[in-house]
């Protein structure tokens, strides 16, 4: 009787870890360029804006156009539908809501990540916003 | 020895305290009676002790020729009357006996179960749904469903009801024919039924001499 | 585990005579499909939709037709007073394996009907993976099964049996339906099948969990 | 008699509150230039402290002082107006931008007296970080109190003592309390800070589900009659739910990418779970407030529990009584 718990037990963590493992390589919301093309489907992509592309904003059409470069470092130009998103400048990274289509990702929503460090001091500037960097550019 | 012990057997519903404590023990080749009012938990008592109804407090050991029967096999080795008990309606009888032949794993004989039928007095030749029984023919074939498997336990939760005097002395004739080599124990309040037990247990603690004598 | 092969099977040959017999789930629920394809169609109205949308409404079919027929096995037998009959004839693991073959074999069919009526009324829903797809039903199928049995032997103890059906199951069901939408989604509009795999891997693991805990935990459910 | 302890547990909870709400938020140098460089003019808290007595009036009419902020970065700072006290005075917290060119940070506003304890300036949260002393200690209690919840009903199924049923559905209510708290709060920081209050992320998800299942667990509840039926299929309910929804609880939020802090794309792993990720003092009051919420969890348990056995002695005299009298 017991040892129905306990062989219970074991197959129910195991797949709980095997289930959980899937998780990592799932896209269930959120996913790279290159799946997104893939699976064809609307989908979240967070990236991050290639600041030296620049970004712009369209008032007649009301869209707003910057390029995104996903974790995989795919580059993408994004077509949002309305205005530029809060933060935008100095977000960490971005979140764009769409679907993927000959090399432009055409987005609903943009949500913009600010950088979520609790420590004290900001001893890495945000991508693309680093002085040196920028002076580099220059 | 084949037998059952009930040791410290308490129940309780909603808080209230329906079984407190109830120890005995029935052994083969004697009838046990369960007797007490109408709602005093006769008939919880005899499900605790098939199995249906897991009590609160204690346990029940079931031995059969020495050896312990643990709890998930008991079914196979148990008997029960009741009137609770509802077979399948949809089916006719010997599709229920033939499905209560498989669910217990045992090969299914038309043969034998019209010889059951037979036994207990009821048609062999009716292929309709038993929803169109009677109740005196409902309460044959809870016997049927007790008796097909021969076990070694048999429980009887008020056996005779429902039943003429014909069906009742067909009844009482199965418990002293099977009593030698089972273990039987009858819940009842009928003198009858009682007079047929060896030994006792009163749920409520009333006295048995009390109970409803026959009429005549 | 006494799971015993065989009660188990008299359990489920039985439940299917008795379901050829009476027809009571069979024929509310082949309505209740026809009728929530016809409300889909209804609001649709000669448009075409996007797959995503399709996809959602096909999951959504799935899902109620599921929980208005897989509780049906052991309310029948609560409504009928069979339960303790039922707890007389076999152990608790083989009721539960009965039951659960029953459910399996439901809504295999269920899903088949759903899927093909989809197929013939929705115009421009084309699947570019269909053993993708097919594997996506099955697996979501049993999915929804497994997790609807123990949840309809609960209900079945309790008052207000329908409505409590759905709301017991679905956030239990919640992690299958988005694997499994997601799964679709990648049968239906992807280009490879390789992207649905941490996805089929979830559903599996999801009805290996769900049937594991269900045996372990069935006594519980069963004896009063 | 109110017991010592249940006093401490208020000042805690007071005091940590207070603490997380009035400690200033305050930037560096550093914070400033991130804003400086892609030209953004906004002002944003700093504390500067002076480096000596000196202040220089200039021809608009405002003041430069030698300083140094927070972390110890040399710079002047420029003060709308002469305050009073200047001689005294160890620093300001200013409302303030920095002036590229001249390395200068310019302040707009005098906030206050420099602090002698600030919280760093997150950019994109400001102020707004402050919700976390009171949003993450719910959430987490939220997932402890389930945790309990199925504690107690596997413990019920065990021993059937219906005590533990008491105990479980107690927890699993002041769960859902606190899932409530920790939904609602999180999505108002939403509103303010993603500019949605709801957006499907794979916590508000996993926060829905939890909501979900505890609303079935008391659907469920309310639905039998008989006390031990009831503690039986929940307790059964509650573990069911257990083993399908970590997939949602603890898995997926900390794997897959999101916008909340802590998910898979963040470089800190979360500011709560990795070390070194989250400022010192902002730490021990968030912990501070999760052992204070964890008190407050068991002192409402054992007043839920007092009542318990109250009311079951009640029960059980009048039925007492009912019988002597029959």
């Amino acid at each position: 009787m017991k040892s129905k718990y306990i062989i219970g037990g074991i197959i129910v963590v195991l797949f709980l870890g095997i289930g959980g493992y899937s998780f990592v390589n799932s896209s269930v919301e959120y996913a790279s360029l290159s799946k997104a093309e893939e699976s064809g489907k609307k989908v979240q992509v967070t990236g991050t804006w290639v600041k030296n592309k620049g970004s712009q904003y369209d008032p007649k059409a009301n869209t707003f156009i910057f390029h995104m470069k996903d974790e995989d470092g795919k580059i993408a130009r994004v077509v949002l539908e309305g205005a530029k998103p809060n933060n935008f400048d100095i977000s960490t990274s971005v979140v764009a809501k769409g679907k993927y289509d000959n090399g432009t990702f055409h987005a609903s929503e943009v949500l913009t990540k600010c950088p979520s460090k609790y420590e004290g001091k900001a001893e890495e500037h945000p991508e693309g916003l680093d002085p040196k960097s920028e002076q580099a550019e220059m | 020895m084949t037998g059952i012990t009930v040791k410290d057997i308490t129940q309780r519903f909603n808080r209230r305290t329906v079984l407190k404590d109830v120890n005995f023990t029935a052994e083969q080749g004697k009838v046990f009676g369960i007797t007490g009012k109408n709602g005093s938990g006769k008939s919880t008592l005899v499900k605790i002790i098939s199995g249906i109804i897991s009590p609160t407090k204690g346990s029940i050991a079931f031995t059969r020729n020495g050896e312990d029967i643990p709890s998930e096999k008991r079914h196979e080795h148990i008997g029960l009357v009741g009137p609770y008990l509802t077979l399948y309606e949809e089916f006719s009888a010997l599709e229920n006996l033939r499905f209560f032949h498989s669910i217990r794993g045992l090969k299914y004989d038309e043969q034998q179960s019209n010889e059951l039928l037979a036994r207990l007095d009821l048609p062999t030749d009716r292929s309709d749904p038993i929803a169109a029984y009677s109740s005196g023919m409902m309460q044959r074939m809870r016997f049927a469903f007790a008796l097909l498997h021969d076990p070694a336990f048999l429980f009887l939760d008020e056996p005779t009801s429902n039943l003429d005097t014909d069906g009742k002395n067909k009844v009482h004739g199965i418990v002293r024919e099977l009593s030698a080599e089972r273990c039987i124990i009858i819940a009842t309040n009928d003198y009858e039924d009682f007079v047929l037990c060896d030994d006792y247990y009163s749920v409520d603690g009333s006295v048995p001499a009390l109970l409803e004598q026959p009429a005549n | 585990m006494a799971l015993a092969v065989k009660p188990a099977s008299a359990l489920f040959q039985k439940d299917v005579r008795s379901e050829l017999r009476t027809r009571y789930t069979l024929n509310a629920l082949l309505m209740f499909v026809v009728i929530s394809i016809s409300v889909v169609l209804f609001s649709v109205a000669g448009e075409t939709l996007q797959p995503e949308i399709t996809i959602g409404m096909l999951w959504i079919v799935m899902f109620f037709s599921a929980m208005s027929g897989m509780s049906r096995t052991f309310v029948a037998e609560e409504e009928k007073g069979t339960t303790m009959t039922l707890q007389l004839l076999a152990s608790p693991s083989s009721i539960y394996a009965g039951k659960l073959l029953f459910n399996l074999l439901l809504i295999v069919c269920l899903n088949a009907v759903i899927v093909v009526l989809f197929l013939l009324t929705m115009e421009k829903f084309a699947i570019s993976q269909p053993g993708l797809f097919w594997l996506v039903i099955l697996l979501g199928g049993f999915g929804i099964a497994s997790a609807t049995t123990i949840i309809a032997a609960i209900i079945a103890k309790a008052r207000t049996k329908g409505t409590l059906f759905p709301v017991l199951s679905f956030p239990i069901l919640l992690p299958l339906i988005m694997a499994g939408i997601s799964a679709t989604k990648t049968a239906v509009m992807g280009t490879t099948w390789e992207a649905a795999i941490p996805d089929l891997q979830l559903l599996v693991s999801y009805i290996v969990v769900v049937i594991t805990t269900s045996f372990l935990l069935f006594d519980y459910v069963w004896k009063d | 008699m109110i017991k010592w302890w249940k006093i401490v547990l208020f000042v805690w909870i007071g005091v940590f509150s207070a603490l997380g709400i009035m400690t200033p938020i305050a930037g560096g140098l550093s914070d400033l230039a991130i804003f400086a460089e892609v030209g953004d003019t906004r002002l944003i808290p700093v504390a500067m402290k002076i480096a000596d007595h000196d202040l220089t009036e200039q021809e608009d009419g405002t003041f430069l002082v030698a300083g140094e902020d927070k972390y110890g970065d040399d710079a002047m700072f420029v003060l709308p107006e002469k305050p009073a006290g200047f001689s005294e005075a160890e620093g300001y917290l200013l409302d303030a931008r920095y002036d590229k060119e001249n390395h200068r940070v310019v302040a707009a506003e005098i906030l206050g007296d420099y602090p002698g304890w600030s919280f760093p300036y997150i950019p994109g949260l400001g102020e707004r970080a402050k919700i976390i002393f009171f949003h993450v200690p719910m959430s987490w209690m939220t997932v402890i109190a389930f945790l309990v919840s199925m504690w107690f009903g596997i413990k019920y199924l065990r021993k059937k003592n219906l005590i533990d049923d008491a105990k479980s559905a107690y927890a699993a209510g002041l769960g859902l309390l606190f899932c409530i708290l920790a939904t609602v709060t999180g999505s108002v920081w939403a509103q303010f800070n993603w500019g949605t209050f709801w957006n499907w992320d794979p916590r508000e998800t996993s926060i829905f589900v939890l909501l979900l299942i505890y609303g079935a667990y008391f659907t469920l509840r309310s639905a039998i009659e008989v006390d031990e039926k009831r503690a039986r299929l929940s307790a059964v309910y509650s573990i069911l739910a257990f083993v399908t929804v970590p997939f949602f609880i603890f898995i997926m939020p900390r794997i897959l990418p999101g916008l909340h802090p802590g998910s898979a794309d963040d470089v800190n792993a979360g500011p709560v779970v990795s070390s070194g990720g989250m400022d010192a003092g902002m730490r021990v009051i968030l912990y501070s407030m999760l052992l204070g919420c964890i008190v407050l969890f068991g002192w409402l348990m054992s007043i839920q529990m007092r009542v318990f056995r109250i009311t079951q002695k009640q029960e059980a005299d009048d039925i007492a009584a009912a019988e002597a009298i029959s």
